[in-house]
């Protein structure tokens, strides 16, 4: 019974772990570029769960005051983490766009964006060299 | 007008004199004779420094010593000059001038090209070695000590052509691969385990309490770790370098490189092991062996080489080793014969390369075999080879029999009787190898069609002048051979 | 020490030492003409060492300096730490930055399009800010955010080299990097959850109160290994030989001599200040397999560039190999290991700094990248060659240049440990060392010209002057250690202290 | 797509009201959810919208790329100037306390600390805003080829 | 929970698609589930954000990208061993890591009792903005913001340098 609420209380834990794994596995696994940067997204996005999962408190309200001012009995959850996921996410984006580029680039260069085919072919310049 | 300056002022003007010069060198490399005479300059300038007034100091029993300069972490770069130190420097300085006036004759008569780069080389490496000579510690000798190395590599890939190339790498990487993989760790390990790299007389390391097996191993590391001093099998760097012209031979085998060498290895003894201390822990027995077997190993070898100047090489390698197992012997007698000896190997060995040197620009011969009767043609020059392997065989009267002398008293004052047989036997050897020669040179008659080998008479002139002047240096080491004894002995008694 | 308007600049040094980057990138984009851009990060980047300099002399003086972002005191807001160990490495970073600031027009001139140099040098500035700004912030969450501001200005700073190739090496670069960070962040998280503070200094006060120490182990191994992603350190190190190839030379020079510097300063922070040594390497199987990785990155690579073809990525592979080195020095555990660690990063910096500059002059005047065509280069461009010989023979490790220094403590250090095999693997790897130098050297000197070397461009007078700088530089400390060596010391003696026991205030 | 009426009259429609509710996010930040990032993406939103419908050109004779180029850094410099300024008035860097009021009592600060965040976040939009419609016309500028 | 369980479906869906445009597509999707599930986590501004971004920015950038490149993902070529050795590592490790974590929802947890309860209690008194979040942005972790927007700065530069074209074509 123990283990079981602890179970419980730690299953969105091993979700965030699974998205977090999943992610990763798309990132090596995948030699597409954009999809290999979809998994980078997965990966960033799951780690926003550790973050904010453990700032919930049950019975909390968002921690945008109320009258109270805070200082009262009223329940807020950590806002803490918010902040610094709203940075992360900020910089998920940030990360995205300039891979995005950076593959449009690479498609114009070698006309492909498989990661692999891409490697071949700077393979065969490197020993060109 | 040098005299007022301290002892202090002095090393430093040593060492920076030879690197001033090396400036100079390089600024007046379009004129040549400009060149020259700021080499000869500089050669003079730097044995005013050294023998003038440097060793009349020493002899006074006065210890020169720069005040330390702390490098990092309790390391520091400090100098000062005891007997031995006094007598490297002294060999390095004198030759060095005989050494720039042969180079002049030989490099124009040959028409080396890039002679610039070679003068400037040669006065960095001469830096090097007084900075060896003049160390005050380990870290300060590992460091000049890599200089050399690295300062006579451009000199030993000279002619640039392949195989010069091959044997420099040869001789890079085993003089530096010796240095950095054991030299350096052994100076640590001393480091750690004594506290101090300082030279000490009596040793630093009789406090530190290794066992006789850690001893016998730092020593090992030192021994091989020091390549210049060419101890098998860490010894093949020194026939490679053969491919330089003879005045970098002349450098290699007699003025620095290898002096340096035998000069370490002499000098960790004394000052890092101390005499004594090794003695009783009989951590060296091993030493007497291996330097005995490469005495004779190296003979032998050398009895079967034709070209001239790989023989000489080969008779270097064992005469470094008589060195070696002098300074295991470990009796004091024995120790002064040692630093005797660097002295007067040195100058034997240099008046052998100038002949063989002489013998190439004035003939184009560099076999033996080749050699009948030139004796006639280039009297001075085989004169001077012969003063020169007599010598090296140990006959008086030249400076190789004192030092030898002293080295077999010491043996039977050590009753080390491995070591006794071995130089008897070997003197043996180098008489088997030498003896031909002059036989050849002298009593032979030369080969008959003057088509093959065109007449010809001596050496240029700067050349016989030189070989001329070491080879008299030879013979008045035996007679007055008071310089080095001093020394010497000066180095055995305890200050 | 302008005092205006009765403000005490001097105290806001910690501020206005990555403030002022970020103002001149601004700066650099609003403008967007290449000259004056240029002129910007000469200034700013210039600054930036007195800042750090400043900084280190009143640490040194007075201790630890603490500035609270916003007047907020920490823990509740950011906090800027400044102490022996980040002040050094400030210093070390900015004094590159501006050294390579200087060398770089023509360079870039050279590489990049003009109506795209202005945001070059924009990039440049974000990346250094973002470096500063990870090196001196007392904050876990502030050191991500800027290192993502140095990554992703390198990773467009690498995307700029003139081979299509160097595009792939600033994507993979972007991958692995992100993940680096990411993985960072988790631990961050974790040890977030267990603490409730971001604040470094606070961490180190809490963690040894936690009961439940699983989480927090976790954590470590997350920052641990994200950190080394970022560090390069072997086998994790696949990014950067190519992402070094194919940079701008001055990118390169610049990245090389600071980029894996700061991530291993990072490492250090975390392992000795925030958990402490016990802590760290209290499972007996960690110092073994650190220094295991060590060796191998020391050695491996090694080989790997004796066989290399172009020049950039053989160095590239030494400093993989030289990053081992490092890592060597931080997991001696002893504080001469330590020293000698922090000192190799200073001293690598310099030497590989220098050598990329060399070939940065190179590249400008013949265009030359493979080792074969730099036959007779000794000839042909004789000053550049010497310094790279100088950098060279400090990489090796040949006494009286830096590069002797580091490996001397190194060494000091495993022996005091009585780890003889570390000193046989020091020694063999620097051997290798003097094999893919003398490579170079001897077909630099020893060889006639080839046509490509002959003839070269003739090299601008602050290219020559930069690369020579660092030469000269490394030979000065190769004698003359009192910052290369010495505040290392008083910084390993601070880290070992650690600051849980209420070390470094 | 350019033809279709519908769409381009609906859009018309729309993008002023998406670009007041980003304005509204903006400066409600304070008291419900949203700031500076939030409504600098929906305001790009909408000038995005607009030029996926009626073309880059026509977004660009609205929003031109040089103004775009400018303000991407000029948000940046807002941020980091207000962060000077508290400098200047004689706080740490990014103090607003005496931004408005130097020296300030407990509610000058408190008056400072919302100009502050106001000024702050306007930064924050306008970079986010300015970056995102640059990223969108760099990547619609790329033509297929 | 019944949000997080769709979650990982979804994710093992993007995994699986071979058409890049349906993976851009789910991706926009799961950001739309993850902003859901902040908001049940009370996190309304990240909610908010990752709405716009994630599911806004994020998808309608991917989609420019595709526009320009290829909508097909060709088939794999390597085993899937090693990635899947490197992310089970990764997933025990974490394990490992999170049992010793406080449970869900509890309000006692150092986290939510050191530096965020101060938040909330200091927050009005010290800047009269209810809401606590953006008064920590802005203000208590103002550099962290102004970090953030350099990070965008630097992107929006960088992504013009790589993609920009110049009138003389560079």
């Amino acid at each position: 019974m123990n283990l079981l609420s602890e179970i419980a209380a730690h299953y969105n834990y091993w979700i965030t772990i699974f998205l977090m794994c999943a992610g990763i596995y798309t990132v090596v696994a995948k030699s597409n570029m954009i999809k290999t940067l979809i998994g980078l997204g997965l990966f960033q996005t799951s780690v926003y769960l550790l973050y904010l999962s453990p700032g919930k408190i049950l019975g909390g309200t968002p921690p945008i005051l109320g009258p109270d001012h805070g200082h009262g009995d009223v329940l807020y959850s950590n806002p803490l983490p918010h902040v610094l996921i709203l940075t992360a996410i900020v910089v998920g984006v940030a990360t995205l766009a300039l891979g995005l580029a950076l593959v449009v680039r690479i498609n114009e260069a070698f006309g492909t964006i498989e990661e692999d085919e891409v490697v071949a072919i700077v393979d065969r310049e490197d020993h060109a060299e | 007008m040098i005299g007022g300056l301290s002892g202090a002022e002095l090393i430093w003007l040593a060492l920076a004199l030879p690197m001033i010069g090396a400036l100079g060198i390089a600024a007046t490399g379009r004129a040549r004779n400009l060149r020259e005479a700021v080499t000869l300059i500089t050669a003079g300038a730097t044995f005013c420094v050294v023998v003038l007034t440097l060793l009349p100091m020493v002899l006074a029993g006065e210890r020169p010593a720069t005040t330390p300069i702390e490098a990092f972490g309790g390391i520091e770069l400090a100098f000062t000059i005891e007997p031995l130190g006094m007598l490297f420097g002294t060999v390095a300085s004198t030759l060095w001038i005989v050494n720039s006036i042969y180079s002049i004759g030989y490099m124009r008569g040959n028409r080396e090209p890039r002679q610039t780069p070679f003068y400037v080389c040669f006065a960095v490496a001469i830096s090097g070695a007084l900075g060896i000579a003049f160390a005050g510690n380990l870290f300060t000798l590992f460091l000049f000590y890599e200089v050399l190395t690295i300062s006579t590599y451009p000199l030993v890939t000279h002619k640039a052509n392949d195989d010069a190339k091959a044997s420099g790498r040869i001789y890079l990487i085993l003089l530096m691969a010796t240095s950095m993989t054991l030299l350096l760790p052994a100076i640590i390990w001393t480091q750690v385990a004594a506290g101090t790299v300082d030279f000490v007389a009596g040793g630093i390391l009789a406090g530190a309490g290794l066992s006789t097996g850690a001893l016998g191993l730092m020593l090992a590391l030192y021994i091989f770790g020091i390549g210049k001093a060419a101890v098998m099998p860490v010894h093949f760097w020194l026939p490679a370098a053969m491919v330089a012209p003879t005045p970098v031979s002349a450098l290699l085998h007699a003025v620095a490189v290898v002096k340096a060498g035998v000069f370490t290895v002499v000098k960790v003894i004394v000052y890092i092991f101390g005499v004594d201390y090794l003695a009783t822990s009989g951590a060296a027995e091993w030493l007497t062996w291996m330097a005995g077997f490469t005495v004779l190993c190296a003979s032998a070898i050398a009895l079967c080489q034709d070209n001239l100047k790989k023989r000489l090489a080969f008779s270097t390698i064992s005469q470094l080793s008589y060195v070696v197992l002098a300074a295991a012997i470990l009796s004091p007698l024995s120790m002064i014969g040692a630093a005797m000896h660097i002295a007067a190997h040195a100058v034997s060995k240099i008046t052998l390369f100038f002949a063989a040197g002489s013998i190439y620009t004035a003939a184009h011969l560099t076999e033996i075999s080749q050699l009948n009767g030139i004796g006639r043609r280039m009297p001075w020059t085989m004169g001077a080879f012969t003063i020169g392997a007599l010598s090296m065989i140990g006959l008086p009267p030249t400076a190789g029999f004192l030092s030898k002398w002293f080295m077999l008293g010491g043996a039977w004052q050590a009753e080390n009787f491995v070591a006794m047989v071995v130089i008897t036997l070997s003197t043996a050897l180098n008489a088997m190898y030498f003896l031909p020669i002059i036989y050849r040179a002298f009593w032979l008659p030369p080969p008959a069609d003057d088509r093959e080998f065109p007449a010809h008479g001596e050496g240029p002139l700067p050349v016989v002048l030189a070989l001329t002047i070491t080879a008299f240096g030879t013979i008045a080491l035996f007679f007055w051979p008071e310089i080095p004894f001093s020394l010497s002995t000066l180095m055995m008694e305890a200050p | 020490m302008s005092v205006e308007g009765g403000i005490n600049w001097v105290e806001h040094l910690p501020a206005l030492q990555v403030a002022m980057p970020m103002l001149g990138a601004v700066a650099c984009a609003l403008v967007r003409n290449g000259g004056i851009s240029w002129l910007i990060t000469l200034a700013v980047s210039w600054a930036m060492p007195v800042c750090a300099l400043l900084m280190l002399h009143e640490v040194v003086a007075h201790g630890t300096i603490s500035y609270a972002m916003g007047s907020w005191a920490p823990p509740v807001g950011i906090e800027y730490r400044v102490d022996e160990a980040n002040a050094f490495l400030l210093v070390l970073v900015s004094i590159i930055a501006a050294l390579v600031a200087s060398y770089m027009p023509r360079s870039v001139a050279d590489e990049i399009a003009p109506e795209r140099r202005g945001w070059f040098y924009t990039m440049y500035l974000m990346a250094l800010c973002g470096l500063l700004g990870m090196t001196i912030t007392g904050d876990a969450f502030n050191i991500f955010v800027f290192m993502e501001v140095s990554s992703l200005a390198m990773y467009v700073l690498i995307g700029l080299g003139r081979d299509r190739r160097a595009l792939v090496a600033a994507f993979q670069y972007l991958v692995i990097g992100t993940i680096g960070a990411t993985f960072y962040v988790v631990g961050v998280g974790l040890v977030f959850t267990m603490t409730g503070s971001l604040n470094l200094y606070d961490i180190a006060q809490i963690l040894p109160e936690i009961e439940n120490q699983r989480p927090v182990y976790a954590g470590l191994a997350f920052i641990g290994v994200g950190m080394s992603l970022k560090l390069a350190l072997f086998p994790l190190h696949l990014w950067l030989p190519n992402a070094y190839a194919f940079a701008p030379s001055a990118a390169t020079a610049f990245l090389a001599g600071t980029a894996t510097k700061v991530a291993i300063y990072v490492l250090i922070r975390f392992l000795y200040s925030i958990f402490g040594v016990e802590f760290a390497f209290g499972s007996p199987a960690t110092q073994p397999t650190v220094l295991l990785l060590a060796c191998l990155g020391m050695l491996v690579p090694s080989v790997v560039a004796v066989f290399q073809v172009n020049v950039k990525r053989m160095l590239a592979y030494s400093s993989v190999s030289q990053v081992g080195y490092m890592i060597l020095g931080i997991a001696l555990l002893n504080a001469t290991g330590l020293t000698g660690g922090i000192a190799h990063m200073f001293n690598h910096a310099i030497i590989k700094c220098c050598l990329f500059l060399a070939v940065g002059c190179v590249v400008y005047s013949t265009g030359i990248q493979r080792i074969e065509q730099m036959a007779g280069l000794g000839r042909t461009m004789p000053l550049t060659m010497a310094a790279f010989v100088i950098a060279g023979l400090a990489l090796i490790g040949v006494p009286g240049t830096a590069g002797f220094v580091s490996k001397w403590y190194l060494i000091q250090g495993a022996a005091e440990q009585g780890m003889w095999w570390l000193v046989v693997v020091i020694v063999v790897s620097s051997m290798l060392a003097i094999f893919y130098i003398g490579r170079i050297v001897e077909v630099a000197w020893f060889r006639e010209p080839s046509d490509a070397a002959d003839n070269p461009r003739s090299l601008p007078f602050e290219m020559q002057m930069i690369t020579w700088t660092m030469a000269a530089a490394i030979l000065y400390f190769g004698l003359q250690t009192e910052i290369s060596a010495g505040v290392p010391a008083r910084a390993a003696e601070m880290l070992l202290q650690g600051w849980a026991i209420g070390g470094g205030q | 797509m350019r033809m279709d009426v519908i769409l381009r009259v609906t859009a018309k429609l729309f993008i002023p009201f998406i670009l007041v509710f980003g304005l509204y996010v903006q400066l409600h930040g304070d008291f419900g959810p949203g700031g500076g990032f939030q409504a600098g993406v929906i305001i790009a939103a909408g000038v995005v919208l607009y030029a996926i419908i009626f073309g880059k050109e026509a977004a660009t004779r609205v929003v031109p790329t040089w103004l775009v180029e400018a303000l991407v850094p000029l948000g940046v410099l807002i941020f980091a100037g207000v962060g000077v300024y508290g400098i200047v008035t004689g706080g740490n860097y990014l103090d607003y306390n005496n931004l408005v009021h130097a020296p300030p009592t407990k509610d000058e600060a408190v008056h400072g600390q919302h100009w502050g965040v106001f000024l702050v976040e306007i930064g924050v939009l306008v970079t986010v805003t300015s970056t995102m419609i640059a990223i969108f016309y760099a990547f619609a500028g790329r033509g297929k080829e | 929970m019944v949000l997080l369980t769709l979650l990982a479906a979804i994710t093992i869906g993007i995994i699986r698609a071979r058409n890049l445009f349906a993976v851009v597509v789910l991706a926009g999707a799961y950001s739309f589930l993850m902003a859901t599930v902040m908001v049940v986590l009370d996190a309304v501004d990240v909610a908010m954000t990752e709405a716009s971004v994630g599911a806004g920015v994020s998808t309608v950038l991917a989609l420019g990208a595709l526009y320009l490149t290829k909508v097909h993902e060709a088939e794999p070529r390597y085993s899937n061993l090693i990635p899947l050795v490197v992310a089970v590592g990764t997933g025990v490790m974490l394990v490992y890591g999170t049992w010793g974590l406080p449970g869900f929802g509890l309000a006692d947890t150092p986290m939510n009792t050191h530096v965020g309860a101060d938040y909330i209690a200091r927050n009005y008194d010290e800047t009269h903005i209810p809401n606590v979040v953006t008064s920590v942005l802005a203000s208590y972790r103002g550099f962290d913001t102004l970090g953030e927007t350099a990070v965008i700065f630097t992107a929006g530069i960088g992504v013009l340098l790589l993609l920009k074209r110049f009138r003389k074509g560079a």
